[in-house]
């Protein structure tokens, strides 16, 4: 074995256990590589690309809480876009009503983050405390967040307001009154004169997405190799067996669709961050289609596969946007032909496979079938 | 024990995630920019999938059959008209991306974006944070003053006030409100309830529809039990258009006004006759639009799109904003926005298929020769009433001049204090 | 402490829709005894096992572990308190291996360094040593079995709840985990073993409960149940007299 | 408004919510009572049985035949679905779930493209009859039937055919059932068609008093979710009958006293509440009392 390997292996401990797809030296070296790129790529993106491609980093949150759940849990909900909706709203409003007296957004950051988790614990308590099985649960939440796209959209009136914040309905929050009042971006700091704002198109906003992206895989690349990474994959696998084991199988899925929530609504700050803007539409069927077309497409069983699958197919459905009508009907293929070819997942699937062909013809070495935790 | 050999695999999973990284980094770093000389570039967000396709689609055609004619006379300031479309998806978020990349990477003149009014005001905030000319184009609810917003669909004085007036001389005073229940329903619904205390009218009953509700057994009966003189709908969306076969199943049909159905979605072309009997529309445009005008522009259109179901309005207001555009960038002698802005603010006027509209500088909002038409048993429109030029008036009663000052906001009736009585 | 049961059923009865699946049960377990359930198809076997290992709760009757109600528990309250479950599929988890699985229950009592030993302590006794950093699904059959009663008796249970421990294996395999078992009863953990195989049942010998339609219908030895004219008739019979048990929870 | 015309608009209301209910539910909980598989496609198969509705209406097709046609369309439909998708997602219940919600995108918006947004819309028939100053359609009251006679028939075929006697055992136990030669395979095709062909018919029907388009079956989704859901899936029809009965009693309350969207609240608040307290279904519980009653 390399020294080099054994380095890494041992720096990287707690990422790098089984639960994982890419764990050998190359991979991290070029991990590095991918994080270099990101940080010098404002010096040669154009503004607009620049802005695009923030806008895409927002959703790996919301594709990575998705991936907990459904591929390490076995938990699918099929309204995960509810809790980005949420976070973004709840943010929104707190941030509308505090911007000016207070000059940063804390307590909204707060608010976009607690609210939906508040949510998601009390819906969660129904469903798993009544040992609801997987597919209610899945079409339950994406019931949920039709329902509230539904009341959402018939705010507009006057008298659906929080303090300064006028929901708005299908115009989007802060807007359909007198005066318009966006959502702020994230304005963070320690004093009034140093604020950080993290407006969309500002490179603070796109260092600060890349920045708690790589915190937030490495997070969760750690948590599912951690102990309670393995139980979660019981849970998965066979939760019956597992409570006889003594893990109290409801409480530990209600905990990690909690957390999904919490990266959810990470997903929704930022986005609201990102455009100063949010409507009922998050809540709608495609924005919660299109996450589970992401983790699916990709690979659910992956991290790794999960953010270059989202951030690849939210690139890849805005150019078919460009195209006119097919968005959809393509998005919708990929789904069906990735799950009927490859159903662990595209990324997953070819690697795995052209892994296999070299194998057979004798070029690189043997791979142990099924470690990468698939 | 935890060896592990390296495996061609993982050098593969890596190595996209590189090349995903490396190909997004790069992407369109090497786009040439428009340089003055080239077409003049115009960026049309439509909805060809989703909900609002099947309404929105006839827009674009109105944009392009507008270009079509511009070009083939030589263009703008000898320079061609070129028009930048993108699928909105009858999608909020991505109308507000899709601007974005019109402006900053496609660098158009001008954004013609969103149908709803959610659409319209994510491509619109866009547009205006970016200090680029901004056009909505079908009718709407009214009330932006705005110094980049300019605005060819009929609004609601245009609309609501004489149309609810119309029906109350004709039918009687009692009106049963039925509006799908966001934005553009809530604010028609208050200026109905404005047009009903200004012209002697009661509101009898009013009731908000979800948008997707498909069934109305119960709005049926509280329609029927109020006994209206006549109905005031705003539905929208597939769903909504039940309540009309649905009504007529049950015998229930009364004579009705709507400011969206008929002249965005042809319904009186789509369900069979009579379900939709009686029903009024209060119109600038309608493909049955009399006169030479008229026939000349289906004849255009028809020829860029033999395919295209209905000419409704909406492709009418898209053909409309090119034309002003085009003459506004002629006035100016150039595309650079300012300039333009004043060209647009100088009193332009323009031969519309439906008659003379003129660009009121005040207000950016259009005069419009308003028609009053009804359908009959056999679904043909029927033309009941001229109703005139309309201008538009609300906004500059309260005092809006964007010749004189900038405005950047949307006023609804109940910022108006002379509307706040009508109110419930 | 003899006049204290391990475990005692009082007239648990539980009802699905229409059907009595469990029936009055009444039963009554020693520290250290053996005992099996036998019964034809749909005669409340799973569902007693479900009733005792806490996944439903009956409608009726109490269950008692060590002198205290547990009828109300859930199973990983059950699991902490020394009942330990295998269940006749193949529970273990394939994504991970053979450590990884039995961690899952080793974790709760043991700290990092006790587990290895434990952890070789299992390997050594169920026949699995060297399959350590296997994934468990590329292991053979029986070894899934034996795993899957490793990793309950990795919980140090007190009971240990056992449903056709042998299915799917060979003459020599069953034979080995029948000692297996009978070891295990040996050092103190009281066993009930669900099972279908009359021949492992004979090789166990160990006392026999009969249920039939939901209802104790014989005990005793295993000699006098063989002999047990009534036995052997609904045995025989179990394929035409049953009645259609209707599934519920038809969830994924 | 006197009392007799209250009462009756009250009933009629509550029946035209119940076929509602019934009709988009009943494909989609004939599939999960049988199979377990949600089919997020039902929406479309509904759309096809509108469609083929439409039609062979207009290509001179009797309008009862009409419908006919769309059930059977959707139906064959659904067993070159079953053949093609279904099939190798068996045992994966969320992974059947996302294919088929892939399959509605492709389905809805593919129908869009190739037909456009525009489907003739079918006349109503029957005409209408007063009650005081109210009337009422008779189509709306025949669909209820309708709704009402698809359920029976479903019954009926379960309780009474040698196919309704197979699918039971492979429901029960597949792997006994195939042990005692039951082609399992084929009796899930068949099922899945089942289910879709009876979409498609409550598609058709349906179509007669709607809009069709592309996404016309998308908008009963949520509401056959919640009955499948309030249902489970353990007795297809006792539990879709309890299920709509129930629901449908809430939402047409809540909808003639309040309004239209706190009536669609009410009842995901109400099948929350259901779950929380009979998590195996309504049925299930149901069922439980009686044979409590029985007993006492």
């Amino acid at each position: 074995m390399l020294p080099l390997a054994r380095l890494i292996d041992r720096a990287l401990g707690p990422v790098n256990g089984p639960l994982e797809t890419g764990r050998s030296p190359p991979f991290w070296l070029i991990f590095l590589g991918v994080v270099a790129v990101l940080v010098i790529a404002p010096s040669f993106l154009s503004r607009y690309e620049l802005l695009n491609f923030s806008n895409f980093l927002t959703n790996i949150f919301l594709a990575l809480g998705l991936c907990l759940i459904w591929g390490y849990a076995g938990i699918l909900s099929l309204g995960q876009s509810a809790f980005l909706g949420l976070g973004g709203y709840a943010y929104g409003v707190v941030g509308i009503n505090l911007i000016e007296a207070h000059g940063n957004t804390w307590l909204a950051l707060l608010a976009g983050l607690g609210f939906p988790v508040l949510v998601a614990a009390l819906l969660g308590w129904i469903m798993f405390y009544a040992r609801l099985k997987g597919v209610y649960v899945a079409i339950l939440m994406l019931v949920v967040t039709l329902l509230i796209e539904t009341f959402l959209n018939q705010t507009a009136g006057q008298g659906w307001s929080i303090g300064l914040a006028h929901l708005g309905g299908n115009n989007g929050l802060g807007r359909f009154s007198g005066v318009i009042r966006e959502p702020p971006s994230l304005t963070l700091g320690f004093s009034a004169d140093a604020m950080m704002i993290f407006g969309g198109k500002t490179r603070a906003f796109y260092y600060l997405i890349v920045g708690l992206g790589v915190v937030s895989y490495l997070g969760l690349r750690a948590l599912v190799n951690s102990r309670l990474g393995h139980v979660l994959v019981a849970i998965r696998e066979d939760p019956d067996r597992t409570e006889t084991l003594g893990y109290d199988v409801r409480r530990l899925q209600l905990g990690v669709f909690c957390l999904s929530a919490l990266l959810a609504s990470l997903s929704g700050i930022l986005y609201v961050s990102w455009g100063n803007f949010i409507t009922p539409n998050v809540f709608g069927v495609y924005y919660n289609i299109l996450p589970v077309i992401w983790v699916a497409v990709a690979g659910r069983k992956s991290l790794t596969a999960t953010v270059l699958g989202a951030v690849f197919l939210v690139w890849l459905s805005q150019k078919l946007a460009i195209q006119g009508d097919i968005a959809f009907v393509v998005l919708g293929f990929i789904l069906l032909g990735g799950m009927m070819l490859l159903p662990e997942g595209v990324i997953t699937g070819i690697g795995e496979r052209i892994g296999r062909l070299f194998d057979r013809l004798g070029i690189g070495a043997a791979t142990r079938g099924g470690r990468h935790g698939g | 024990m935890h060896e592990r050999p390296l495996s061609f695999r993982r050098w593969l999973g890596a190595g996209v995630a590189l090349g995903i990284a490396a190909g997004l980094a790069l992407a369109g770093t090497g786009q040439a920019r428009a340089a003055d000389d080239g077409p003049i570039k115009i960026c049309a967000i439509d909805d060809h999938s989703g909900d609002f396709a099947l309404i929105v689609k006839p827009k674009t055609l109105g944009y392009q059959t507008a270009i079509k004619e511009i070009n083939d006379k030589g263009g703008v300031l000898g320079r061609k008209l070129e028009l930048v479309f993108y699928d909105g998806q009858s999608d909020v978020k991505r109308h507000q991306e899709l601007t974005e990349k019109c402006i900053l990477d496609d660098e158009v003149n001008v954004v013609m974006a969103g149908a709803t009014s959610s659409a319209r005001e994510a491509a619109r905030a866009v547009a205006v944070k970016n200090k680029v000319i901004y056009w909505h184009n079908n009718q709407g609810e009214g009330g932006i003053a705005d110094h980049y917003s300019f605005f060819t669909g009929p609004i609601p004085e245009q609309q609501i006030l004489t149309g609810v007036e119309y029906m109350i001389k004709k039918f009687g005073p009692k009106m049963y409100i039925l509006a799908a229940d966001y934005g553009f329903g809530q604010v028609s619904a208050i200026w109905t309830h404005v047009a009903a205390g200004l012209y002697g009218g009661e509101i009898v009953g009013e009731e908000f529809i979800p948008l997707g509700n498909a069934d109305y057994a119960a709005t049926i009966a509280n329609v029927q039990k109020a006994k209206p003189d006549f109905g005031v709908f705003y539905l929208v969306g597939g769903a909504q258009y039940n309540y009309y076969p649905q009504a007529a199943a049950a015998g229930a049909t009364i004579p009705a006004m709507s400011t969206v159905n008929i002249q965005q979605g042809y319904e009186h072309k789509r369900y069979p006759p009579p379900a939709l009997k009686d029903m009024y529309v209060p119109f600038a445009y309608l493909e049955e639009t009399p006169g030479d005008a008229a026939a000349r522009f289906n004849k255009m259109a028809r020829e860029v799109n033999p395919d295209e179901p209905y000419i409704n309005e909406m492709t009418r207001a898209g053909y409309i904003a090119v034309h002003l555009m085009a003459l506004a960038w002629q006035r100016a002698g150039t595309t650079e926005t300012e300039e333009t802005i004043k060209a647009l603010q100088s009193g332009l006027f323009f031969d519309a298929p439906e008659g003379r509209v003129f660009l009121d500088p005040a207000t950016h909002h259009l005069t419009i020769h308003m028609r009053m038409g009804r359908i009959n048993e056999k679904h043909e429109v029927e033309i009941v009433e001229d109703l005139g030029f309309i201008e538009p008036w609300w906004l500059r009663t309260l005092g809006v001049n964007l010749v004189a000052k900038d405005e950047a906001r949307q006023f609804l009736p109940w910022d108006d204090p002379r509307y706040a009585k009508y109110k419930k | 402490m003899a006049a204290e049961p391990l475990l005692e059923t009082r007239a648990v009865s539980k009802r699905f829709g229409g059907v009595q699946a469990v029936s009055e049960v009444s039963l009554k377990l020693a520290p250290g005894e053996l005992r099996c359930i036998i019964g034809p198809n749909g005669a409340g076997k799973s569902t007693l096992f479900k009733l005792l290992l806490g996944s439903i709760a009956p409608d009726e009757g109490t269950i008692h572990f060590q002198g205290r109600d547990v009828t109300r528990l859930q199973p990983h309250e059950r699991a902490h308190l020394g009942i330990g479950v295998k269940f006749q599929n193949l529970a273990v988890y394939n994504a991970l291996t053979v450590r990884h699985n039995l961690l899952l229950p080793l974790r709760h009592q043991f700290g990092s360094r006790e587990v290895e030993d434990e952890i070789a302590r299992l390997l050594a006794r169920l026949n699995l040593v060297g399959t350590e950093d296997r994934l468990v699904g590329s292991l053979a059959h029986g070894q899934k079995q034996w795993l899957a009663i490793g990793m309950a008796l990795a919980m140090r249970p007190k009971l240990l709840l056992l449903d056709e421990p042998t299915a799917g294996m060979g003459t020599e395999e069953s034979s080995a985990t029948g000692a297996l078992i009978q070891a295990v009863t040996a050092e103190g953990v009281g066993a009930i073993v669900v099972e279908h195989d009359m021949a492992f049942v004979r090789e166990l010998k160990a006392p026999v409960t009969v249920l039939h339609y939901g209802r104790v219908f014989a005990e005793g030895s295993f000699a006098a149940i063989e002999a047990h004219e009534e036995v052997r008739r609904i045995y025989l019979g179990a394929a035409r007299s049953e009645r259609p048990r209707r599934l519920r929870n038809r969830q994924p | 408004m006197d009392t007799l015309t209250f009462i009756v608009s009250l009933l009629y209301q509550y029946a035209d919510t119940l076929a509602l209910l019934l009709l988009a539910a009943i494909g989609l909980i004939v599939i999960f009572g049988m199979m377990g598989v949600i089919n997020m496609a039902n929406g479309e198969m509904m759309m096809i049985g509108a469609y083929i509705t439409s039609f062979s209406y207009y290509a001179g097709i009797p309008t009862p035949l009409a419908v006919i046609f769309g059930g059977l369309g959707a139906g064959l439909v659904g067993i070159v679905i079953e053949l093609l998708i279904i099939r190798r997602f068996y045992g994966q219940l969320l992974a059947s779930l996302v294919a088929t919600w892939g399959l509605s995108l492709i389905m809805s918006q593919g129908a869009y493209l190739l037909l456009g947004p525009l489907i003739k819309s079918v006349p109503t028939p029957f005409g209408s009859f007063g009650v005081g100053d109210l009337s009422f359609s008779y189509y709306r009251i025949f669909i209820f039937a309708m709704g009402l006679a698809l359920v029976a028939a479903v019954w009926a075929l379960f309780a009474f055919s040698r196919f309704g006697l197979h699918a039971r055992a492979t429901m029960e136990d597949p792997s006994m059932a195939r042990a005692l030669g039951v082609d399992v395979k084929r009796i899930y095709s068949l099922t899945f068609g089942l289910g879709t062909g009876l979409a498609g018919v409550a598609g058709g029907l349906l179509a007669l008093t709607s809009t069709i388009g592309p996404f016309y079956g998308q908008t009963y989704t949520p509401q056959a979710f919640i009955t499948v859901v309030v249902g489970g899936g353990a007795e297809i029809v006792s539990g879709l009958l309890a299920s709509a009965l129930s629901l449908g009693l809430v939402k047409t309350v809540v909808m003639n006293q309040v309004n239209i969207l706190l009536g669609h609240v009410a009842m995901l608040v109400f099948a929350l509440v259901v779950i929380r307290m009979m998590p195996s279904g309504i049925s299930d519980w149901v069922e439980r009392r009686r044979s409590q009653g029985r007993r006492a």
